[in-house]
């Protein structure tokens, strides 16, 4: 605890939990390697009191969660106490006999884990998952009260929904009966394990919003757990920074987002999108007339099955040569199938959708304008080296089983025709990575020096388009600034075009040059950045703006979630300077 | 896509399982060296005798044609006439299957109930001597073969201490009745050797599910780890399982050739290897057929139960067919 | 059928595999014994039995396609002798001996025999038997829809209008040519007698004269017949006999390891399960001497055996005594490639030489020096591999190398003997030595399963069928069996004796000339 | 992992990897692994440490117990029983090597492209394969034993075409979910030919599962080709090989028990070695082996 800069929290009531010194070990290794103790959370100190929230921010391995979920006495198995206490209501937590603990578990401290969807039972109804809680607890399990908890969180149509299984339910509501599980007995004690992060922003919004009215109605002390400064910021009454198993800064919220005093939270302060703003208005929106355009989309209409509906229909866009055009909406707005049928992975039902050369390229010499309806396999090598994808999850985008070179080989010997064994030692520089990174396999990297693999591989064609498909959203705060940064970057020198996919409104408003908001499969909106940001605008692009929380925000917009329209047929409103709405009734 | 169609479809494609095994079958016996008639005409059968018996019998035509009138008559329900009894082959298959049904349920009942239990008991009391006992039995079980075992039983229940008779004497026309006591050693020997692969499987499922989140969850509700184990941990664990048993029980009844050799059991396997001693073609093919339904039905059973233990699959619609990117 | 006719030609496709593996676990704990010379009992226990009880035999069933048609290759081969009588059969030195025939004579050139029958004989439904039962039970053999496999040999001498009755109790034949040995021919056991009337009558088959009737019969199941108080020969001592049809042959040494039978018919037990058997509380074994006649036929017929010095070298090559030793560990006396078993009274005992020098000089003489060929096997007896395993290292010191094959055993007698050009193979004895000779080394016969063909052996047979004087007649045979160890294609390495398990409660045990003596046997007292 | 300068790394370096990686503090593995080797070594080295030839007879020493000539005695015909066990390792390792091996890689390569395919060619290769599966593994190893002659080769076919169609289940399964992952869909989108995804995508990226499904099925056909020598399917006598030596001796139990026992402790512990490598393979690897406890 010496390098931690605290200062004694205002005193508000007696605290509830008081968690002391405490050092969580975790056991790795084998017979053969020797078995070795690395320390996940050291020598910790906090309280927590009635009525109040304690965020507690860092990034991923920091040992966050691990610290939060020893208030249920909950450790991960191989992990162990080294030291220290956490008493609970009086009570050292892993001093109890299993009743007294289970009368703990959901009785007196309860948890929201982050992902709803694989913390309820999926062959259990919800209604009777959140009985149980009740039961265990040697409370009322009736109906009814299941019924009045369901209310209290707000589940729309409660009869019908708690004879549900949870894959029957939205995300939301699946957190919102993971809420209501964890109410039930009215414990003290709430933890919050990243609650939100699985959700769309305006989801988000309402969940945190719900939390917030039941702490203060249930007097509960939180412990809210989150990378997501905007999050924490907006949520909590104090926050906690932890980094490397220590709480390195901790002060009230306001504070501490005002004036950071760690270096290191001043470095997660700093990379956070929404401050890199200011950088990325210097890109001169490139409204011009003349400018050329790389991809012409008009009336695309893309089905997955002939079954379903479109998933993207009635959709015409243009990106421009150097333009970044970003696509925007909530997961399965149609934005990722955009991405699919510009890359040729999914067939195109109707609509055109063309790539244009700037003339006397070199690359297109045969036919101006190349057609992208068609699909990767039947396109040629040219179409398909100048379109280049880039992926969401790093884990996943590069072949565990080979190495970085080879990935960056392949396309380098089908597109480029360049010498591979020079060729990647110069585009992992270019990506900032030393050249004898070649010869290592993707886990041996971390995520974002994976991720800048990613973008090598997708540079490797000498492409004239590149799809970034939520590049960042699987990095912290910091490793995504880095790699927009270099995005940004690469772009520029190279000259290329780019769609940008993202649910993060404040990423897309440091990188993008022209936004598109997409909602079911349309495109509700377009424009500048700029316009898009200041408005005027279609209401769902307010709601996604307004629900989103930057590092700073002070409590919870309650006007998010009282935004209701309806589409008024197909006609669009002209705001000027290339920015349209679509029209819409309030409904 | 509706539920008729979806029944319909799986249903289809369960008939074309079954067809398809039949044709494969009948081409291979169709390449078995020596045919039916010689082998029932004895071996100083004079070639024209063998001739006229194989015209008789219509082993002379073309091979395509005899698959498809044999096809169109099982489509009716004929399964056609044994050619070394000369009797409709449906009587004698039906009472070989139903004694497999008596060692194979009783098996199958016990085996899969006692080893769902072990595997989840092994799974939850992971690395704990319970754990170490039941996985190393389990091993041993599946590293001896089962005439092994079998031999060894009976060494001990009939001839050590005979309490049980050794090897069944009455042949096809005993009763059940007749046969109880014979079932006892190869029912338990089949349980002993299916049940081995089912604790493993049990155990690897349950201590994948005990680790899953909501499993975490339902701990942290403050249940007993008995409600957790029951109510959130087992319906999920079971999921895996089910191919496992469903193949296990296809096996217990197509496969217990070996096991009814030993105790002279009058069975469908045994049934089956005199039949393709005999080239008795029409016997072999029906009980091709048995036996695939019987794996399509232990295919389907394992469907419906993961139906009733997984609401998701009850109304996922069609997975789309394109991978969507 | 070749090995006793039909009843053995059964599928074997698990036996000897399956089962018994464990047979003497028992005596696993305190037994390391070094060496035990073998003690096997060398005859079936005899002594006073008490009258009645049930003996219950497990038999491997020809087929699900049985018959109790006697004249059938498909006949269930155990229930013949219980229910049917003959008109003459064997006694254990190959001689002919009455049944239901009391005498018979012949003319002088042996073209015409007379049989003269029993009046006191009556069917088990109560009819009287007579010559025209025997007739139309001859008949039937030579009818060719029967396909009996004895209607070869009877084929060759008479036809059904050959016959005659000149009383009820006299029966006739007119030989189409001379033949002195014509009564043995009639010991056959598809020649049972049954009712004229029944023929062709599947409702009253297994109606015989013998000393049991049947009660109930399964093809390839069980069944059951009960004794008949007023048999002609006498009562038998069971009440009646339980047939159960066990396939495996392991499973059938298990039934009566645990006591669940008393007698298990057409197995031979190897060596080692022989030991297992008489080592038991229950159970025991019971020596068939010579019983089991092996072979090794070169098919004279393919490249490698077409020539006779090469067959001479095959036998020259190996010393019998070697093979019994090991593929009989001693249960049965050496061959000396001739077929005829010693105990019978025509035997020729003339011990050919062993020379694998004299082998050697052969082959080379006939350019087939260093010999290599492969020698069929299969799992249809548990004798046929160590046979082959022991003739492969009996030859190899005269150059020969052989590589042991094993083949399916279901389809040995159909894919491989008579075909493939070295196999092993046996017989039953109990043949009358001039069916032994004529059906299986007579040119062209059904049985020649080495495709041999020699005028010279033809024609001292001819003469021998021909030749009325006892003495001069076994002369004959004898040349012939000269011929046959001198320029044959068949080897015969040894007779083995065949190992019967059988409960140690039963006395009186005997079986020879392919029937059992369903008389006498019986439980001890 | 060898990777060559350009960067290009080959399927042998992948698979490297996968079993270097789960070698590493996995005593299940080490245990089993070791079992393996050892009869692997015993095996190749059976003809120089026995000092007997397997098949030799000897009338004169028959059922004898162990000696200072024979450490196992011998059986009914006077072999030696020691050179027969290990010896018997040499076929029971060879067939299991030669069908696990073909079994396993054609399965692989079928399931990869079927699962890749994912359109009717997937269906029909997938149904033919339901069909095969349907049918009773003793039928179909009787039938294809009994149209050939059994010998090694023909063994080896009948294990394929019995364990051909499981193997190619579990890889199309584990096929069609790394067919999701952004790398396959990195190569669809560069116009890559079909056989270069399988090959280079997918194919190194089921190896954990083919690797684990290689150690198991291993165990299953040493078990299967015991049997079939047993039930006289098999290999040739005098060929020494366990299931026939069971066979052969079985009977012998109360007079040389260990003509029967050597074998069959032989058979159990190389099934046992190879079921601990298979569960440490799964267990390092990752790989879920409650899909994959199907019985033979």
């Amino acid at each position: 605890m010496t390098a931690t800069e605290q200062v004694a929290p205002p005193v508000t009531g007696e605290p509830i939990v008081r968690v002391e010194d405490l050092t969580i070990s975790y056991r790795t290794g084998s017979y053969r390697t020797g078995r070795r103790d690395v320390p996940v959370v050291k020598g910790v100190s906090l309280v927590l009191r009635p009525g109040r929230v304690l965020g507690l921010v860092g990034e991923s391995g920091s040992g966050k969660s691990t610290l939060a979920r020893t208030l249920l006495a909950q450790l991960r198995p191989g992990s162990r106490v080294v030291g220290g206490s956490v008493v609970v209501d009086g009570n050292d937590v892993f001093a109890l006999t299993p009743a007294a603990r289970r009368e703990l578990r959901g009785g007196t401290a309860a948890l929201v884990a982050q992902n709803a969807g694989q913390a309820l039972t999926p062959s259990m109804r919800v209604g009777r998952q959140i009985a149980e809680a009740l039961e265990s607890h040697g409370l009322d399990a009736g109906a009814e009260r299941v019924l009045e908890l369901a209310r209290h969180v707000r589940l729309p149509d409660p009869e019908q929904l708690v004879r549900r299984y949870p894959h029957q339910l939205s995300g939301g509501q699946q957190q919102r009966v993971a809420i209501a599980m964890a109410i039930a007995a009215r414990p003290r004690v709430l933890v919050l394990d990243e609650p939100t992060t699985a959700l769309d922003v305006i989801t988000q919004h309402a969940i945190l919003r719900l939390i917030k009215g039941l702490a203060d109605e249930l007097d509960m002390a939180v412990l809210l757990v989150s990378h997501d400064l905007g999050v924490v910021s907006a949520m909590s009454d104090e926050t906690a920074v932890m980094t490397d198993g220590r709480i390195v800064e901790q002060q009230p919220a306001r504070d501490l987002f005002a004036a950071p005093r760690h270096e290191y939270t001043r470095s997660l302060l700093a990379a956070s999108p929404a401050r890199l703003r200011p950088a990325a208005v210097v890109n001169e929106p490139v409204a011009d007339e003349q400018q050329e355009i790389v991809v012409r989309a008009e009336n695309l209409v893309v089905r997955h099955h002939r079954s379903l509906a479109p998933a993207v229909s009635d959709v015409s866009f243009t990106i421009g040569a150097q333009e970044t055009l970003a696509l925007v909406g909530e997961s399965g707005s149609g934005k990722s199938t955009i991405a699919a049928a510009l890359a040729g992975l999914v067939p195109v039902e109707s609509g055109r959708l063309d790539l244009t050369s700037p003339d006397g390229a070199s690359d297109l010499r045969t036919s101006p304008t190349r057609d992208l309806t068609r699909t990767a396999t039947s396109r040629d090598t040219q179409t398909l080296r100048a379109v280049q994808l880039m992926f969401q999850n790093a884990d996943t985008s590069l072949n565990p089983r080979r190495s970085i070179g080879s990935a960056i080989a392949r396309p380098l010997k089908r597109f480029a025709g360049r010498h591979p064994r020079a060729g990647v030692g110069q585009l992992l520089a270019e990506v900032g990575l030393p050249p004898a990174f070649a010869s290592r396999l993707p886990a041996q990297l971390s995520g974002g020096q994976r991720q800048r693999v990613g973008i090598a591989r997708a540079l490797a064609a000498g492409p004239r388009l590149i799809i970034a498909d939520e590049i960042t959203t699987a990095l912290d705060v910091r490793v995504q600034a880095e790699v927009l940064e270099l995005l940004r970057t690469l772009k520029d020198e190279q000259q290329l075009s780019c769609l940008l996919i993202s649910h993060d409104l404040a990423v897309v408003r440091s990188v993008a040059d022209r936004v598109a908001v997409l909602n079911a499969g349309r495109i509700v909106e377009i424009g500048t950045a700029e316009q898009v940001f200041t408005g005027p605008n279609h209401p769902y692009t307010r709601q996604l703006i307004d629900a989103t929380l930057e590092p700073g925000a002070e409590g919870l917009d309650e006007a998010v979630e009282q935004v209701a329209w309806r589409d008024a047929g197909d006609g669009w409103i002209d705001a000027g300077d290339g920015h349209h709405i679509r029209r819409w009734e309030q409904g | 896509m509706s539920a008729v169609v979806a029944v319909g479809r799986r249903v289809l494609i369960a008939l074309l399982t079954i067809v398809l095994a039949s044709l494969f079958v009948f081409l291979a016996v169709q390449a078995l060296p020596g045919d039916v008639a010689r082998q029932l005409l004895g071996q100083d059968a004079t070639p024209e005798a063998v001739a006229a018996l194989r015209e008789t019998l219509g082993l002379d035509r073309d091979v395509w044609s005899r698959y498809a009138d044999w096809l169109l008559g099982a489509v009716r329900g004929d399964f056609g006439v044994s050619l070394v009894s000369g009797a409709p082959v449906g009587p004698d298959l039906l009472t070989a299957f139903g004694n497999s049904l008596l060692i194979a349920v009783p098996a199958v009942l016990v085996g899969i109930t006692v080893a769902l239990l072990l595997g989840v008991v092994a799974g939850v009391r992971r690395g704990r001597t319970a754990d170490t006992a039941i996985s190393m039995t389990a091993l041993v079980l599946m590293s001896v073969p089962e005439f092994m075992m079998a031999t060894v039983l009976v060494l001990l229940f009939a001839i050590v201490f005979p309490v049980l008779p050794a090897v069944v004497l009455r042949g096809p026309e005993a009763t059940p009745v007749e046969l109880l006591p014979s079932v006892v050693l190869p029912a338990v020997v089949l349980t002993l050797a299916m049940a081995a692969y089912v604790v493993r499987s049990m155990r690897s499922s349950t201590i994948d599910v005990m680790s899953r989140e909501f499993v975490v969850t339902a701990e942290l509700k403050g249940l007993t780890p008995l409600q957790v184990v029951r109510r959130h941990a087992l319906p999920s664990a079971l999921l895996p399982v089910l191919d496992v048993v469903a193949l296990n029980v296809a096996w217990l009844l197509g496969g217990v050739v070996v096991v009814e050799n030993v105790f002279n059991y009058p069975g469908m396997g045994k049934l089956m290897i005199e039949s393709v001693h005999n080239r008795d073609l029409p016997m072999i093919e029906a009980i091709a057929v048995v036996s695939a339904a019987v794996y399509v039905l232990c295919n389907l059973a394992a469907d419906m139960t993961a139906l009733a233990l997984d609401p998701r699959l009850r109304t996922r619609r069609r997975t789309r067919s394109r991978r969507s990117a | 059928m070749p090995r006793i006719a039909e009843p053995l030609s059964r599928r074997t496709v698990l036996a000897g595999a399956l089962g018994a593996a464990g047979l003497g676990l028992l005596s696993l704990s305190g037994c390391a014994p070094a060496r035990q010379e073998p003690t096997i009992p060398q005859a079936a226990a005899t002594g006073a039995a008490r009258p009645g009880g049930m003996l219950r035999v497990a038999r491997p069933a020809a087929s699900a396609a049985e018959t109790l048609d006697p004249a059938s290759s498909l006949s269930a081969y155990e229930y013949l002798g219980a229910l049917y009588n003959r008109l003459v059969k064997l006694d254990e030195r190959g001689g002919t001996v009455p049944d239901l025939a009391t005498e018979w004579s012949s003319n002088a050139d042996v073209t015409q025999w007379t049989f003269r029958l029993r009046g006191d004989v009556r069917f088990h439904d109560g009819g009287d038997f007579t010559a025209r039962d025997a007739i139309a039970s001859i008949a039937h053999i030579l009818d060719p829809a029967t396909a009996s496999p004895q209607a070869g040999v009877l084929g060759e001498v008479i036809d059904a209008a050959a016959m005659t009755a000149p009383d009820p109790h006299t029966l006739r034949f007119r030989l189409s040519k001379p033949n002195a040995e014509f009564p043995s021919l009639l010991a056959a056991y598809q020649c049972y007698i049954v009712p004229a009337d029944a023929i062709g009558d599947p409702r009253r088959a297994g109606i015989g004269t013998g000393p049991f009737r049947l009660s109930s019969f399964h093809p390839a199941g069980t069944g059951s017949v009960e004794a008949v108080d007023d048999h002609f020969a006498g009562r038998p001592i069971l009440d009646g006999i339980d047939f159960f049809s066990v396939q495996d042959a392991s499973a059938r040494v298990n039934a009566l390891l645990a006591g669940q039978i008393d007698l298990i018919s057409q197995t031979n037990l190897d060596f080692a399960t022989a030991r297992v058997v008489s080592a038991s509380p229950r159970a025991t074994v019971a020596r068939s001497e010579n019983a089991q006649w092996y072979t090794i036929p070169m098919l004279a017929t393919s490249p490698e055996f077409s020539d006779v010095r090469v067959r001479r070298a095959m036998k020259l090559a190996y010393d019998p005594r070697r093979v019994v030793e090991t593929a009989l560990n001693g249960t049965g006396s050496a061959g000396w490639d001739n077929p005829v078993p010693p105990n019978m009274a025509a035997f020729l005992d003339e011990p050919r030489e062993h020379d694998p020098d004299k082998a050697r000089s052969l082959l080379r003489q006939a350019g087939a020096e260093g010999l290599s060929t492969k020698i069929y096997t299969s799992s249809y007896d548990a004798v046929f591999t160590p046979l082959a395993v022991a003739y492969r290292d009996a030859v190899a010191d005269a150059g020969v190398r052989l590589t042991v094959q094993n083949a399916s055993s279901d389809s040995y007698y159909t894919q491989v003997w008579m075909q493939e050009p070295l196999m092993v193979s046996y017989w039953f004895t109990g043949r009358p030595i001039d069916q032994l000779l004529g059906q299986i080394f007579r040119s062209g016969s059904s049985y020649n399963e080495s495709a041999w063909s020699s005028p010279a052996f033809d024609a001292v047979l001819d003469d021998a069928r021909a030749e009325t004087n006892d003495a001069r007649r076994r002369m004959l045979y004898q040349d012939a069996q000269r011929l046959i160890v001198e320029d044959g294609a068949d080897m015969t390495p040894m007779f083995g004796d065949r190992l019967v398990g059988i409960s140690r409660d039963v006395v009186n045990y005997a079986e020879y000339g392919f029937e059992f003596d369903y008389l006498s046997i019986g439980f001890r007292k | 992992m060898t990777t060559t300068p350009d960067g290009r790394s080959s399927l042998r370096g992948a698979l490297g990897g996968a079993l270097g990686g789960a070698l590493r503090g996995s005593p299940t593995l080490v245990v089993g692994l070791a079992l393996v080797t050892l009869h692997v070594l015993l095996a190749l080295t059976a003809p120089w440490t026995t000092g007997h030839d397997p098949v030799v007879t000897d009338s004169g020493d028959v059922l004898s117990g162990p000696t200072a000539a024979h450490w196992l005695g011998t059986d009914q015909y006077g072999r030696d029983i020691l050179s027969r066990v290990l010896h018997g390792g040499r076929y029971a390792l060879a067939v299991t090597g030669l069908a696990t091996t073909v079994a396993v890689a054609a399965g692989t390569v079928i399931g990869c492209f079927t699962a890749y395919a994912d359109n009717w060619l997937d269906e029909v290769v997938m149904r033919v394969m339901d069909a095969l599966l349907s049918i009773p593994t003793v039928l179909a190893l009787l039938v294809v034993v009994t149209v050939l002659d059994p010998d090694l080769w023909v063994v080896v076919l009948a294990i394929t075409v019995v364990y051909t169609p499981a193997v190619t289940r579990v890889v199309r399964g584990a096929a069609r979910a790394v067919i999701t992952q952004d790398y396959v869909t990195a190569a669809r989108a560069r116009g890559e030919r079909a056989p270069s995804i399988v090959f280079r995508e997918i194919l190194p990226n089921v190896l954990d599962v083919v690797l684990v499904e290689l150690a198991m099925r291993a165990s299953w056909v040493v078990l299967l080709v015991a049997t079939l020598s047993f039930l006289g399917f098999g290999a040739n006598p005098p060929t020494p090989d366990w299931g026939l030596m069971v066979e052969e001796n079985r009977t012998a139990l109360t007079v040389v028990p260990l003509g029967t026992i050597a074998p069959v402790v032989a058979l159990a512990t190389l099934v046992v070695g190879l079921n601990l490598s298979a569960d440490g393979l799964s267990k390092r690897l990752g790989v879920d082996r409650a899909q994959q406890g199907a019985a033979a």
